[in-house]
């Protein structure tokens, strides 16, 4: 039986895994090209939360030393997940860029009339 | 716990709604949430980045986008149910997989057990730099960055190169709205 | 002694600060348009992250700390009243009727929730008087309203 | 008394959500967008007083600009619809 502490234990991963399952049928099912690329940002922002919580101790403090402390959290994630945000919001600029041009080249950005468009 | 429970209402509302300006704006909302969850679990250096960077950056992108296109989504034309029935399935999968991960927060996860301690220990002595997150990204995996900047530079460059054939297409006094 | 006062006091200031915003909150909630809205939350951003923050500064007592908090405080202070502001012009510009200016205000009419608090009576009237009576209820208006004014817009963006 | 405010700011945060997803027009959802960011810089104080290390009140100026860049984008874009637009026809 699920008890107290292990829904504390593990309410970041769920909420993790809901935000992902959210951003992969958002993309999946969303004709939209904005649309999707927002899917697409929830599902980069739900990694992250997985790692941020992954590196978290309880009862630590930022990873910033200083002699009146002595339990911090995880330095590592933070920087990966760093890398990850800036690349995540290059990969943004890129497919908003591309949907500006879809957009001119088609008169469109929903993806059914797009391939409707090709079929003539 | 309740910052997280905004987070997954916020994100329900996002897949609902069909205008797509005020989806822009809840993905705002959503950043500031995710940057205030990121203060509460110790990572001060990525809320910051995060909140600029998804409350700042990528609300005025996803803003010039849409002038430059529309703001209404069409409805959908095929039947949600396959979609969701492959989310439903995935995300018993995942709920599956995080039974047998290790705990939230406990001290000695194997995450930390590793390479932090390390950087940890030694930073203050070999780089002089009291925010362990700096020089882990700037001295230890200072490549990893350099990459990072690489991606960086090819994405203006290829955004610049889309949108400037643009501006060539149709001759107007309009500045490009994507601005690097 | 000292001590005990200082948290006191900031005790004391906080509880009011919170106090003030959650009451600012409902009003977001349940205020019946936009316009009764902004009024609402400039409950919160005015007196309630008052009180908040004097009350952690008092607490900081007088450090870096403080300075900081004083800093967030004046940029806070100084900052909502501007987007609020362009907010309620937009909203006019974007042609949505505030409801204390419609007659059915009065009358209660079928698109509108029960007010919860009096509504102010003298913009009211000068609004009124603007307007011309007889407008449909709230959300056909603004819909329409606001389509004319998305095409304005456009016009407007072509022709600069 | 930290914790109480800090619920207090939770509470309101709840309700700002609850304005922001059934906002009626976007103006509403602008509004509580301004709310919940005026709400993180609180609860980032808050937090940082509670768990003994307030020294990174730096980015809740962040936040504070941050959060009139965002609102006036928005309002800019939807008044005008472009962002670049110097305003000088009606002030």
């Amino acid at each position: 039986m699920i008890g107290f502490e292990d829904i504390v234990a593990h309410y970041n991963h769920w909420i993790t895994v809901f935000l992902m399952v959210s951003g992969l049928y958002i993309v999946v099912a969303r004709g939209n090209m904005v649309k999707k690329l927002i899917g697409l940002s929830i599902f980069q922002t739900s990694v992250y939360l997985l790692f941020i919580s992954a590196g978290k101790i309880l009862g630590g403090t930022a990873p910033i030393i200083s002699e009146d402390y002595q339990v911090y959290s995880n330095p590592l994630p933070h920087v990966l997940i760093l890398t990850a945000i800036v690349v995540g919001v290059a990969t943004l600029s890129l497919g908003l860029a591309l949907v500006v041009r879809i957009n001119e080249a088609y008169g469109t950005i929903e993806e059914d009339e797009i391939f409707a468009e090709d079929e003539q | 716990m309740v910052l997280l429970t905004l987070m997954a209402i916020i994100t329900i509302g996002i897949v609902r709604l069909r205008n797509l300006f005020a989806v822009v704006i809840l993905g705002g909302i959503y950043s500031f949430l995710m940057a205030s969850v990121m203060i509460v679990l110790d990572a001060v250096d990525v809320a910051m980045t995060e909140a600029s960077v998804g409350a700042g950056i990528s609300t005025v992108l996803m803003l010039g986008t849409l002038y430059l296109t529309k703001t209404e989504e069409s409805d959908p034309g095929h039947s949600p149910l396959l979609p969701l029935f492959v989310a439903v399935v995935m995300a018993g999968v995942l709920v599956y997989a995080t039974i047998d991960l290790p705990p939230f927060g406990l001290a000695d996860n194997p995450v930390h057990v590793h390479v932090a301690p390390r950087y940890l220990d030694y930073s203050i002595e070999e780089t002089n730099v009291p925010n362990v997150v700096t020089s882990v990204l700037a001295s230890y995996r200072g490549y990893d960055t350099l990459g990072e900047t690489a991606v960086i530079f090819t994405a203006g460059i290829a955004v610049l190169l889309l949108l400037k054939g643009r501006r060539k297409l149709k001759p107007g006094p309009k500045r490009k709205r994507i601005k690097r | 002694m000292m001590d005990t006062i200082f948290m006191l006091l900031s005790g004391a200031l906080l509880i009011v600060g919170a106090f003030f915003y959650l009451t600012g909150a409902i009003g977001l909630v349940r205020m019946p348009d936009v316009f009764t809205r902004m009024q609402a939350s400039g409950i919160s951003d005015t007196v309630g992250v008052g009180f908040l923050i004097a009350g952690m500064i008092v607490a900081a007592g007088p450090t870096l700390i403080a300075a900081k908090l004083a800093i967030i405080l004046a940029v806070v202070v100084f900052i909502t009243p501007v987007a609020t502001h362009a907010l309620a012009q937009a909203a006019m510009h974007a042609g949505i009727e505030p409801v204390l200016a419609s007659p059915r205000v009065l009358g209660l009419g079928a698109g509108l929730k029960p007010l919860e608090t009096k509504p102010a009576q003298a913009p009211a009237k000068k609004r009124a008087i603007k307007k011309k009576a007889g407008k449909a209820a709230a959300r056909p208006v603004k819909r329409a309203s606001r389509t004319k004014a998305k095409t304005r817009a456009v016009a407007k963006g072509k022709r600069s | 008394m930290f914790e109480i405010a800090t619920f207090a700011v939770l509470a309101a945060l709840a309700l700002a959500v609850y304005r922001a997803l059934s906002g009626p027009t976007v103006f509403d959802r602008v509004l509580a967008a301004n709310f919940i960011g005026t709400g993180a810089i609180l609860l980032l104080a808050l937090v940082g007083f509670i768990t003994g290390r307030p020294e990174f009140l730096d980015i809740g100026i962040l936040y504070a600009l941050l959060n009139i860049i965002g609102t006036l984008a928005v309002l800019k874009f939807w008044r005008y619809g472009d962002l670049s637009h110097s305003g000088e026809e009606e002030g």
